[in-house]
């Protein structure tokens, strides 16, 4: 206990993360570059294995400018927004269905499970046959990597309901959508975050893998391209593109989630 | 122990002439346990409650007294026996019946206001109506002011005065409350047990009350049930023939008096602590 | 016995490595004194970028990303020619009306993704037919089920992928007619490739494997069954079929398709490039813009270690596949 | 509120899935098959597409009685182990360190994010060139995809921890490994498990990609073969042994689960 | 509205002659609160506690007294002011403090056995000496039987009972509680409040307790601090000059009724209701 923490006033326990704040990030990353930097340059790694960021920054630069990327960002975007919306309605329906009917949970539970195994990559041809070349075999593919972890917390987070609550909802001869709305969906929430924080990460992965199989345009298809013809500080500038719309879209869930979870910022009454 | 059927005939007797709403009948509840040593938490209880009733339950920490409760509420169900509500056996919660639990369960997500319109909301009524009768039931708990605070922005006192309202915001028939007023200072407690008693007389409710305070029990019941230690039963019921309302002043007459120190000696008597 | 580590292009083990697994097999890399482990990657360029930064001893892959990467600063040699053909020609249906590159003007040529080496290949051919090659001509369909599929359904009206991707396609009972390279078809354009970092340090187990090679495609030659058989060790769900006829001949023709089986270059010529036709083929890949430097056949290739084998008893080889069972 | 709900003695409202409770599983795994095989013959659809379930079931027999799939089933096996258990410990780790410490989180965590967002067949030279061909990259890979869930479940429990617990533990001097260990730690096991769930599965995922991008043995290295070779058939074979490890593996996490965090079962004194 | 350093001459002059182990000095809590309007619960309170004496802190509902002692205890910084221990700046809890919260706080994975073996274990001691302790205690509150049980199994004042059990079992120096019999019958209170008597003078240890029940504050207290309502202060500060330990009969004595009546009117005349 240090003697500061409870002399000053006392300031909630665990920010959320926001970029303002984000100075300790850019210390980081600066850290990282220059390490990156210095590493490359000592043990003289070849540029086509990994090229220096200074040349990377180069060429993020030059995507930026000439306008190369904004057409593939956005393709990508696109595809990643429709498929978790797709993901968000997929992972809290059936994670709902499954989570308040034991009986569903053992009937289609494994089925999921078994389907979610299956490396997506294996059938991405199967969801070209059936949903075409365009955006919606990608955004199909990042609904179905991105579904299963709201599936999970959606069900972790309906297993921890408050009994109390329930049965004081019952005293009130609630029905049942009432109990769900008014009781089970606020209490999952710190839950349900957690699996959209995840789930949005993995849509963007799905995306792009599903854009690696059959695209011609967005940040996937791109590094396909650039690969090819070992532009490796090409691959780099698309990864931090990449980079920045995950960052985006996920800072996007948690300011969703801090802005609606706010019961769960921990009381004033503590000391860390 | 009491029970078996002389017991019965013994509850049945006192009701005699009055409309019976709830009855049980040789009721008990096992609880399983994780440490897979059942509680017989309550045996073989056989009582009945009139319309319009006001019933305290009195009896050591740990009898049942909140199992019994939320069996007579229709949230727990009976390992034997059954509980009867207007001669029909209960399957489930009461219409028109409001519920205080021993701790306040309240919504960490709503507002103390909201908290308390969560009962209209769930019957359906118009927004303007359901908030009018939570801001008077707010104000009825002496909460007025705190109506825009979360929960774990209130004192324990306040949270179960929360609750409270809550209870009380639909104008139940039937009020089962589990020590509502466990948690407050001496004189918010009279102030709140005359409410409650204003309150029960105007709607004609039935109300089913567990309390600690032999006082309290005696000043607003008509009847006080008094338990047993674990696996407990109703050892004793006591008439409290004084007309209701009453005023505070006569908690000090002899015959008040006379029945604080009857209830005391029946829970002193009482067979093991629990 | 010494280990030598050979990085190669592909994902999976594939006819197209069959030497490999014959060497293997019939102890032609034992016989060196080396004990070879094979490696796999996700396509040709990560396995050109792990063997020219040391991650291997050797690569088996194409030639297009050592040229690419050649800006960047990759150098080696490439000292073993592995076919004379190049791995990417297109296709179209036998019923299609198309009979030549020109045929295909405003047609929708189907590649295996858009990074694909195919797409080089075909970009020259649709220019030299004086078509227009930009990529809207292309899509992406992948290979095997995807890609059939967008051929019969008419997304695609041909193909352009390499002779692993058609064989599979033949096999599943697709009947193709394939438009070559009119300059670089017949131009072999993969081999093993050797970083100038390694070179000395390798140079003498390169020898020895160049020679187990040698001895592979011999003992290929004389017993291609037995071949197929090894193949089928190495890549059991390689062989297909109902009964051992039906999965051998199904394999022979996969094999012969794949391996140019009734190729006759002489045995001292087996692995050797042709200098010439790879100053052809480099020419080609400067007008494609994939070479974006001068880089001669020379820098490219080198017959050096091919040099060094020196006379292979081919007659104790044939006899052993003779024998093999 | 159905009659039996309040009369009959009351279950727990949630079992954990297990196998021997499998019937409605079974059952549904049935229709679903039925309605495979039904649509398969109605519709025409090539054998190259979808093969009927029939074969596919002949194949499955077939490649466990001649003993094929063992190896690999047992390779991947092994990488999904080793790298899920490299996840739990870097997941558990992070999400630990920046559960903790708000600077931290800031620092770092959009780092992880960024590194997250990138797709791991991009970088995969860089991973065999760094943890080596075999069974390491394999599970490198497994772990790198496993962890993030982990992480981000860790931290959003941590979240969670009850103030007034802490207060207590506070009141008693602990030191900070007690606070976690006695509080944090069983306070955030319902998070963690979610987090197991979905890290398991993707472990799975992560091992078959990391196949994928190079290997001879391997479930996912014989999906690509079979791929290779247009053994449609063959395909969905592999992919229902993966299922299967699937299933065995989520199945050990939630018994695991239910054993451990026992008292978030719902008491007893409700009716649902 | 007392304070002021008028008020603070008050206090200081009643602790003279024995060692003062807390001080108050003039210290205030403001709540920042969500929906904008800080509340300020704690207003400018001075007051000064001996080490072993006994101190019960009556006031209304929401009045501050939980503020008040999770400050006391180093759980909680004040806004304003200062809190002192054995003359240092409090910065954090005490060695050797127990506390009981308003609410249990129990651990629903540990079992009511490691629930009162937790303060041991944190410290560290052996583990036969941690469970003997524990025992011990869970027997005193009149658990024996349930120490296999896990918390959401035990009635409401049980859990009470079982956190009363944690904070006695390390025989700590200070005891800080919070109505922690709030929950138990009036047989039950009457036990505990004995048996918290007794352990506080063998140990001597120095209790600051919050009741509702004046008779209890009476009872047990050498002071009794008296709140007014929100923003609170010590309003008053009434010695009960009946020397400890005290037997239930003398609760019945005239001197005891005169503080039971003097309390109360003090606590009837407050300011505002909460
Ligand atoms: N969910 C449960 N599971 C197992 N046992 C339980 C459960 N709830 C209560 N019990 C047991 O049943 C008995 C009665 O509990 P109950 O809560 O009804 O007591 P109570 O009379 O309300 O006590 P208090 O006055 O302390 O609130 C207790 O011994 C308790 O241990
Ligand atoms: N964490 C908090 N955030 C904001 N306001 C708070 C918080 N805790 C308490 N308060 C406010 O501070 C005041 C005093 O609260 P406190 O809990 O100290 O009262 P109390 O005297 O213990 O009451 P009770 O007898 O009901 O327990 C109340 O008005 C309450 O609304
Ligand atoms: C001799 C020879 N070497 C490698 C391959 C494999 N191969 C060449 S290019 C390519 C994919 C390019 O997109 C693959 C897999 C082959 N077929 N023949
Ligand atoms: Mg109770
Ligand atoms: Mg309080």
């Amino acid at each position: 206990m240090k003697a500061s923490a409870t002399t000053q006033e006392l300031r909630p326990w665990r920010p959320v993360f926001t970029t303002p704040r984000g100075l300790p990030a850019i210390i980081c990353t600066i850290v990282a570059l220059a390490l990156w930097q210095a590493s490359v340059a000592l043990f003289d790694v070849p540029a086509y294995v990994i090229p220096a960021p200074a040349t990377v920054a180069a060429r993020i630069y030059e995507d930026l400018v000439s306008g190369l990327i904004l057409p593939h960002f956005w393709i990508t975007f696109v595809e990643v927004i429709v498929g978790f919306a797709m993901a968000v309605v997929l992972g809290m329906g059936l994670g709902v269905t499954i989570g308040l009917s034991p009986a569903i949970d053992r009937a289609i539970y494994p089925l999921l499970l078994a389907f979610q195994t299956i490396p997506k990559v294996a059938i991405a041809p199967l969801l070209i046959i059936w949903f075409g070349y365009g955006l919606h075999s990608k955004a199909v593919m990042a609904a179905l990597i991105a579904f299963f972890p709201i599936l999970v917390n959606v069900i972790a987070g309906l297993r921890t309901t408050d009994q109390r609550r329930l049965l004081l909802m019952k005293s009130l001869r609630a029905r049942p959508l009432q109990v769900f709305t008014k009781v089970r969906l606020p209490g999952m929430l710190p839950y349900l975050f957690a699996g959209l924080e995840v789930g949005i990460v993995f849509a963007l992965i799905g995306a792009i893998v599903g854009e690696f199989v059959g695209s011609s345009v967005g940040l996937g298809s791109l590094i396909i391209q650039r690969q090819a013809v070992i532009d490796v500080a090409g691959v780099f500038s698309v990864l931090a593109y990449l980079s920045v719309m995950g960052l985006l879209l996920s800072l996007a869930v948690k300011l969703i989630a801090s802005r609606t979870a706010f019961w769960e910022r921990p009381p004033e009454t503590t000391n860390r | 122990m009491p029970g078996g059927p002389e017991a019965d005939r013994l509850q049945d007797r006192r009701l005699a002439g009055t409309t019976r709403l709830i009855e049980f009948n040789r009721v008990a509840k096992v609880y399983r346990a994780v440490d897979g040593r059942p509680v017989r938490a309550v045996d073989s209880v056989s009582a009945a409650i009139g319309a319009g009733e006001f019933v305290s339950i009195l009896g050591p920490s740990g009898c049942g007294k909140s199992t019994l409760m939320m069996m007579l509420a229709g949230l727990l169900s009976p390992s034997e026996g059954e509980i009867r509500f207007k001669g029909e056996p209960v399957f489930g919660p009461q219409e028109g019946c409001g519920i205080v639990f021993q701790d306040a369960v309240l919504f960490p997500w709503r507002t103390v206001l909201s908290n308390v319109m969560l009962p209209g909301e769930v019957r359906g009524l118009p927004k303007a109506e359901q908030e009018r009768r939570a801001r008077a039931m707010i104000r009825l708990v002496g909460l007025a002011g705190f109506e825009t605070k979360f929960p774990h922005e209130l004192s324990g006192g306040m949270q179960q005065r929360v609750s409270i309202a809550r209870a009380l915001s639909l104008e139940p028939s039937l009020l089962v409350m589990d020590e509502p007023f466990g948690a407050l200072d001496a004189m918010t407690r009279e102030q709140m047990n005359l409410e409650l008693q204003r309150i029960s007389l105007d709607l004609g409710a039935t109300v089913v009350f567990v309390t600690h305070s032999i006082a309290e029990a005696a000043f607003l019941s008509d009847r006080v049930f008094v338990m047993s230690g674990r696996p407990s039963t109703v050892r004793e019921i006591v008439d409290i023939d004084i007309p209701r309302p009453r005023r505070i002043e006569q908690m000090n007459s002899d015959a008040f008096g006379g029945y604080v120190s009857r209830l005391r000696d029946l829970l002193d008597h009482r067979g093991e602590p629990a | 016995f010494e280990k030598v580590v050979i990085q190669n292009g592909s994902p999976v083990p594939a006819a197209a490595y069959v030497d490999y697994y014959v060497a293997q097999e019939a102890g032609f890399f034992a016989e060196e004194g080396l004990d070879v482990a094979v490696r796999y990657a996700q396509g040709a360029p990560q396995a050109a970028q792990i063997t020219a930064s040391g991650g291997a001893d050797l690569g088996q892959f194409a030639f297009e990303p050592y040229l690419y990467g050649y800006a960047q600063g990759m150098r080696g040699k490439f000292i073993f020619n592995y076919s004379n053909h190049n791995i990417f020609f297109m296709a179209v249906p036998v019923d299609s009306p198309a009979r030549s590159v020109a045929d295909l003007a405003g047609k929708t040529i189907g590649v295996s993704n858009m990074g694909s080496g195919s797409l080089i290949v075909a970009r020259s051919m649709l220019r030299a037919a004086g078509l227009k090659s930009d990529p809207s001509v292309f899509l992406p369909v992948g290979v095997g089920d995807s890609a059939l599929q967008a051929l019969k359904s008419g997304k695609v009206q041909a193909l352009s992928l390499w002779d692993g991707g058609y064989a599979a396609l033949e096999r599943a009972g697709v009947k193709l007619r394939y438009l070559h390279h009119p300059r670089i078809g017949f131009i072999g354009s993969d081999g093993l490739f050797v970083a100038d970092s390694a070179y000395d340090r390798v140079k003498d187990r390169a020898v020895g494997i160049l020679r187990a090679l040698v001895k592979a495609r011999i003992f290929m030659r004389e017993n291609p069954e037995a071949a197929l058989r090894i193949y089928w060790k190495a890549n059991p769900a390689s062989r297909q079929g109902a009964t051992d006829a039906d999965a051998l001949r199904t394999g022979m023709a996969e094999l012969s398709f794949m391996m140019n089986l009734g190729d006759e270059t002489p045995i001292d010529q087996i692995g050797r490039f042709d200098l010439d036709k790879l100053t052809n083929y480099l020419a080609v890949m400067k007008e494609e813009g994939v070479l974006t430097s001068d880089l001669s056949a020379k820098a490219l290739a080198t017959n050096e270690l091919m040099d060094r084998v020196g006379p292979i008893d081919a007659q104790a080889v044939r006899a052993k596949a003779r024998g093999w069972k």
